[in-house]
């Protein structure tokens, strides 16, 4: 219970008093709500149309999970091939780079024709914009292996397979980890973009859709709340990427001891 | 007499992996003018010519940074001389290694045991089997009620010693030990020097050991080869006269302290040079 | 032909009914109301058809799934069909959605400007970039005397300034701005000369070739739907509305009677609505050379779908 | 030379190939122009206005310059002050992930009147879009330091400062350029994406714009032509990071020592 | 004669930081009730009471993973007594403690020559003034060809010898040495042993050190504790009765040899309980 205090105290407390200086600011200086409205007529908003966030936290909380499940996947997959080899690292990493630059609007077409609009799009989209830190913190990890270590797996014939499972990856975990930290909230940013052009089929729109629409009609309030839900689900991944990293590295890693 | 521990038990228990099973015999190694030089230009090695039959005991001794540790990595296999060869009397990579690194290097996230379990992992042992020979070889070392804890809640002597459970775990023909005493009390080395000759007795492996103890050499070795400072030269190649079955009491003989003070004294030549 | 078989009732489905999809570029808006109407009242099963309305982003690629054949139908604007036949896309135009286009410019009242030459004279003005009518605006009153930034949407920055002025849908920004008090003055690009039809309802030629009745029976029921929306948009807003939660009711209804005068003229009460000319769409081709935009006018579609 | 070669062949043959293989598929299977030109025709696009590019990617190289420049100083500041206090971290980290997940459309308006359209405010959206992987990095950085050089210089009562400036930052550098490499990338994509809703669509229009352009009037080739400018610099400054990471830690890190 | 090599002459060279320049003469140490216990729940060290005199120079004992390390990081302040308290003769934050790891622990991205004027640095003395000292303390482990080397282009035993050098830089009242001999070669070792023995006489400071090497215990310290196996508690307390002026030639002494048993009886009667 203290414990859990100690850990919750405070991020509420700084929330908290975010919140309070935005309203009070707001209020103070007179800022136009079609601007920025203040936390309390959010909360209104939010209040007022519970479903459209929900479903919307929906949608777009289902998209950003699959992109960034493959993200992992394919991100880890990805970092391990290229660290088979320097030569293969120097053809192929650079050009990971362009997942990156690329402007998701401009392969819109691509992505719909190929995927089908909706989710799947959507989900392609989320994985686009997520994948790079995860392929390059990976790589930085798999790189930095105590060599003395690879030596000893070296001179037991470990396989390329044992030495990758049992040695790389686990000594990876750290940075694998922070790759998935700032993979969390891309993947919700890949999400919203991607729905911003590919994102309505039938049905429960996301929060995209709803940032978007809100934003033509000057609907500042739902606006923000849009915005602070895909927050809160950026929060949420972050959050399940911590709790992983602290139960992974907890025993054994200084990044974790001294908490 | 020789001790025979728990080790000594689960080393003989059998069942190990093919690759390494053949393997209790030892392994001679011939290195013919094998130079190392560093890539910033540092000779650490310089034109080495060393005959070691297989099965031999033999202790390297020298200044600190002659070069030991690079001549051991070289046999291993860890590091490739600029010059030279080194060529085993069979396939080395029929025969199984195993080396004790200066310093532990111990996997931070698996616990004690799992460490020491690591060689009989990779070598497909199954896991009941490597849990019980590794335990075996915890207990060897002392450090049974320790199995279940991580790297970094050990004193240092202590993760030594699971390095060193680590490399007594398989059945090595060839034994690459560089210091894996130094940073153990005056009673947990001895023991350790007489489970090691006892081993070595027993399976014939070859055993190459790193020491800066004189007394250490003389007891354990049969063969003492002094290097000099950097780059290492031989500066001494030097059979021990002392008889094959070795106990404590032998360390205040005179033979045994005549042999000490040979050694010293090819040390000194070795700096002076 | 196909709807003979007119035994099946509103919103009721029979084996005999053709399953298509009809792909739009936006969400859920009064703009496709008509879609919807006739979805909902039946006009589409009535023709034997089960129509699939796949709402859009701002950049589903429709013309491509057109001519993909990802999608039997969907809607685009005129110019952008022009480019896309030039570039080897063959689709064809079939129902015209608004006659006049609602594509317009707006200022804030305060600043008394009499035409959108007034207002690229001075202040801001948002367009989004490559748009041909930008570029026709370009072309007619010059850019140099007015700080010219992209559209990013919203109308935020609109209220924010009084020297801004930025582009707009009839329907869309100027109710949205209005809504927040402010005083916006709109002005309709189709009045200076550019005026390319909207929301065009296009089909790819194969299918048109392969499945006459098939298309024909589409674009009749289109119209039967936008006939009832515009009599009554209330249904198929209400239907709109749970789809597109984002956007209330009373915004719905205001933007459909914005639109009502744009789709209904004295060309659609003669031909009937969604109708097309030959004229227009040659005019507009040449326009896009003129603008530089497309290197020779496309033949204009030969094969529009008038009305019978 | 032969160095040089070594490390130039790879990623030429990568890109020799892949292009070969795009230019052979698109014809082949006959991909219709307008969804996927072959590289021949994005290349004749670029020739045809080599000024459009050139000084989209002046105008969009700069801003992300900018952009990237403050990511760097303010992503590793903010690591730093999170990084005095676990309280502080717990309070303040999991909102910064916030910046990764807020749609730039959604604060165009605020960007534009805060900082004015053009340079200021598209390097603004670089700036946010960019900074999270550099705080993330640089934090996990600082919290891996050897727990005894800690003590050892706890023990000569070093100042925080000395701390920081000798010991943390020093340790963490591995850390901090694999969170660079990451900002790279995303610094040129702010900038696109900043310049979509805040760039000056006269004067020297960014890529953004040109993006944007060539989007709307279906110039597949041009278009393309425009994210591979982008890529460009993605991959330019992407090496810059590179370059400024090997030589800090050619000498002493595991990760660069192997090459 | 005790040696006096350059080492001592930058040492005595003043000029240090202030902090620093009163730290002439040793601390003293008093642990009362001292106890940890780790958060595993394990007793390291079990209610020590321990009394060090300022200017003493002790060599603690014991078995691997009895506490050595942890008492002496408690008694340096990086680690805090679950119970007890631990008092310095003055204040510990004016007098200056230095302490040499069980590992070498360098900065691997500092060259040889920086990490040994790290303290000087720290205590903000000039750059030429830290080179030149930094310089002399590496002359006086036998280091300054390595100077300009990384840290990971060093043997094991050169990088601990870097450690030491980064200790003895300053001027510290309070020394605290976990196994810096450990894996030194004998010459070294020995040329060390006298080097260190010569600073403490004429500086004074207090020197607590952990060894293996019951001989280097005997030549080195005044005073020597044995500790049981873990949880640490004395199990002798000897002061040596030796000279104060110590050669080489003393360790075959009887004198000495008898010491030597001394300290291993007690030994293995602390390994026995
Ligand atoms: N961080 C830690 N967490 C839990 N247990 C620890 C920790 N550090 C040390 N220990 C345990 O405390 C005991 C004493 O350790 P310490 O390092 O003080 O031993 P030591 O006397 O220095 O041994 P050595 O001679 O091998 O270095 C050991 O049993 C060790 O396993
Ligand atoms: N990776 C390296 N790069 C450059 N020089 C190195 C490297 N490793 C070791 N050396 C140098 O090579 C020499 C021999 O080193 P080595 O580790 O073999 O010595 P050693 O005999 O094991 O010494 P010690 O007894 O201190 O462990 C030393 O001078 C050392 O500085
Ligand atoms: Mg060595
Ligand atoms: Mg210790």
């Amino acid at each position: 219970m203290g414990a859990f205090l100690e850990r919750a105290l405070p991020p509420t407390l700084a929330l908290g008093g975010f919140l309070a200086i935005w309203e009070v600011l707001t209020r103070a200086l007179d800022v136009p709500a079609y601007l920025v409205p203040p936390p309390s007529a959010v909360l209104a908003a939010a209040l007022q149309e519970p479903s459209t966030l929900l479903v919307g936290a929906m949608t777009t909380g289902r998209a950003a999970l699959v992109g960034f499940a493959f993200s992992c996947a394919f991100g880890i997959l990805a970092a391990i091939t290229l660290a088979t080899s320097r030569r293969l690292e120097r053809a192929f990493y650079p050009y990971t780079v362009f997942l990156q630059t690329v402007p998701i609007v401009a392969i819109a077409p691509l992505l719909v024709l190929w995927f089908g609009p909706g989710l799947r799009a959507v989900a392609v989209s989320a994985f686009i914009v997520s994948v790079f830190p995860i392929i390059a913190n990976t790589l930085a990890g798999l790189r930095s292996v105590d060599p003395a270590l690879r030596d000893l797996f070296r001179l037991y014939g470990a396989s390329r397979l044992a030495t990758l499972v049992k040695l790389e990856l686990p000594s990876a975990i750290p940075e694998i980890v922070t790759g998935l930290r700032v993979a969390a909230g891309l993947s919700v940013i890949g999400t919203i973009v991607g729905e911003f052009v590919a994102g309505f089929a039938e049905g429960a729109p996301g929060l995209g859709i709803v940032v978007l629409t809100s934003y033509r009609q000057l609907r500042t309030d739902v606006l923000f709340a849009a915005v602070l839900t895909a927050a809160g689900l950026g929060f949420t991944l972050f959050a399940l990427v911590n709790a992983v990293g602290r139960l992974l590295l907890r025993r054994w890693h200084a990044s974790e001891l001294s908490r | 007499m020789p001790r025979s521990g728990p080790l000594d038990a689960a080393l003989s228990a059998g069942g190990l992996h093919s690759r390494l099973s053949d393997a209790a015999s030892g392994v001679g190694v011939t290195l013919r003018g094998v130079r190392r030089i560093y890539p910033t230009g540092l000779e650490a090695v310089a034109s080495l010519d060393l005959t070691i039959e297989a099965g031999a005991f033999v202790a390297f001794l020298g200044p600190s940074g002659c070069g030991k540790s690079t001549l051991l990595r070289l046999i291993a296999g860890l590091d490739q001389p600029t010059d030279g060869s080194i060529t085993f009397s069979r396939a080395a990579s029929g025969a199984s290694v195993a080396f004790v690194f200066q310093d532990p290097h111990l996997m931070p996230w698996r616990r004690v045991l799992e460490n020491a379990a690591l060689p009989l992992e990779l070598a497909g042992v199954g896991e009941r089997d490597r849990k019980d020979r590794a335990m075996a070889a915890l207990e060897e070392v002392g450090l049974a009620d320790a199995a279940v804890r991580y790297p970094r809640e050990l004193s240092g002597g202590m993760r030594m010693r699971v390095s060193l459970a680590r490399a007594l775990v398989t059945r090595p023909a060839l034994l690459l030990l560089d210091e894996p005493f130094a940073a153990l009390d005056e009673l947990t080395r001895r023991m350790l020097d007489d489970q090691l000759r006892a081993l070595w007795q027993k399976l014939g492996m070859t055993v190459l050991f790193v020491t800066h103890t004189l007394s250490e050499a003389s007891y354990l070795a049969e063969r003492a080869i002094v290097f000099s400072k950097s780059p290492a030269r031989v500066v001494a190649d030097h059979t021990l006269a002392l008889p094959r079955e070795r106990e404590h009491a032998l360390r205040s003989t005179p033979a045994f302290l005549a042999e000490e003070q040979t050694l010293y004294e090819a040390l000194v030549r070795g700096e002076a040079t | 032909a196909c709807n003979k078989s007119s035994t099946s009732t509103a919103g009721t489905k029979t084996d005999t009914q053709v399953k298509v999809k009809l792909q739009l570029n936006w969400v859920p808006e009064p703009e496709f109301g008509g879609f919807y109407a006739a979805r909902e009242s039946g006009a589409y099963a009535k023709n034997g058809l089960d129509v699939a309305i796949m709402g859009g982003g701002a950049g589903v690629p429709v013309l491509q799934m057109v001519a993909g054949g990802q999608t039997d139908f969907g809607v685009a604007g005129a110019d952008e069909i022009i480019m896309a036949r030039l570039r080897g896309a063959d689709v064809v135009p079939l129902f015209a959605v608004y006659q006049t286009s609602p594509q317009c410019l707006m200022a804030h009242a305060s600043r008394n400007a009499q035409g959108i030459g007034d207002l690229l004279s001075s202040g801001t003005v948002a367009l989004e970039p490559g748009l041909p009518y930008a570029t026709y605006l370009k072309k007619k009153f010059g850019f140099d005397k007015a700080t010219i930034v992209p559209y990013d949407g919203g109308v935020a920055r609109f209220l924010a300034d009084k020297e801004f002025a930025q582009q707009c849908f009839v329907t869309s920004e100027p109710v949205a701005a209005a809504q927040k008090g402010g005083d916006p003055k709109v002005f309709l690009v189709a009045d200076e000369g550019y005026n390319p039809y909207l929301v065009v309802v296009i089909t790819r030629r194969q299918l048109l070739r392969e499945q006459p009745e098939q298309v024909k029976a589409f674009v009749r029921a289109t119209r039967d739907g936008w006939k009832s929306y515009l009599e009554d948009p209330a249904a198929a807003n209400a239907v709109m509305g749970k789809l597109n939660t984002s956007m209330s009711a009373e915004t719905f209804a205001a933007a459909a009677a914005k639109q009502k005068p744009l789709i209904e003229n004295a060309e659609t009460t003669k031909k009937g609505l969604g109708s097309m000319t030959r004229t227009r769409w040659e005019k507009l081709g040449q326009q896009l050379v003129e603008l530089g935009i497309v290197p020779n006018a496309p033949p204009a579609p030969d094969d529009v779908v008038t009305a019978d």
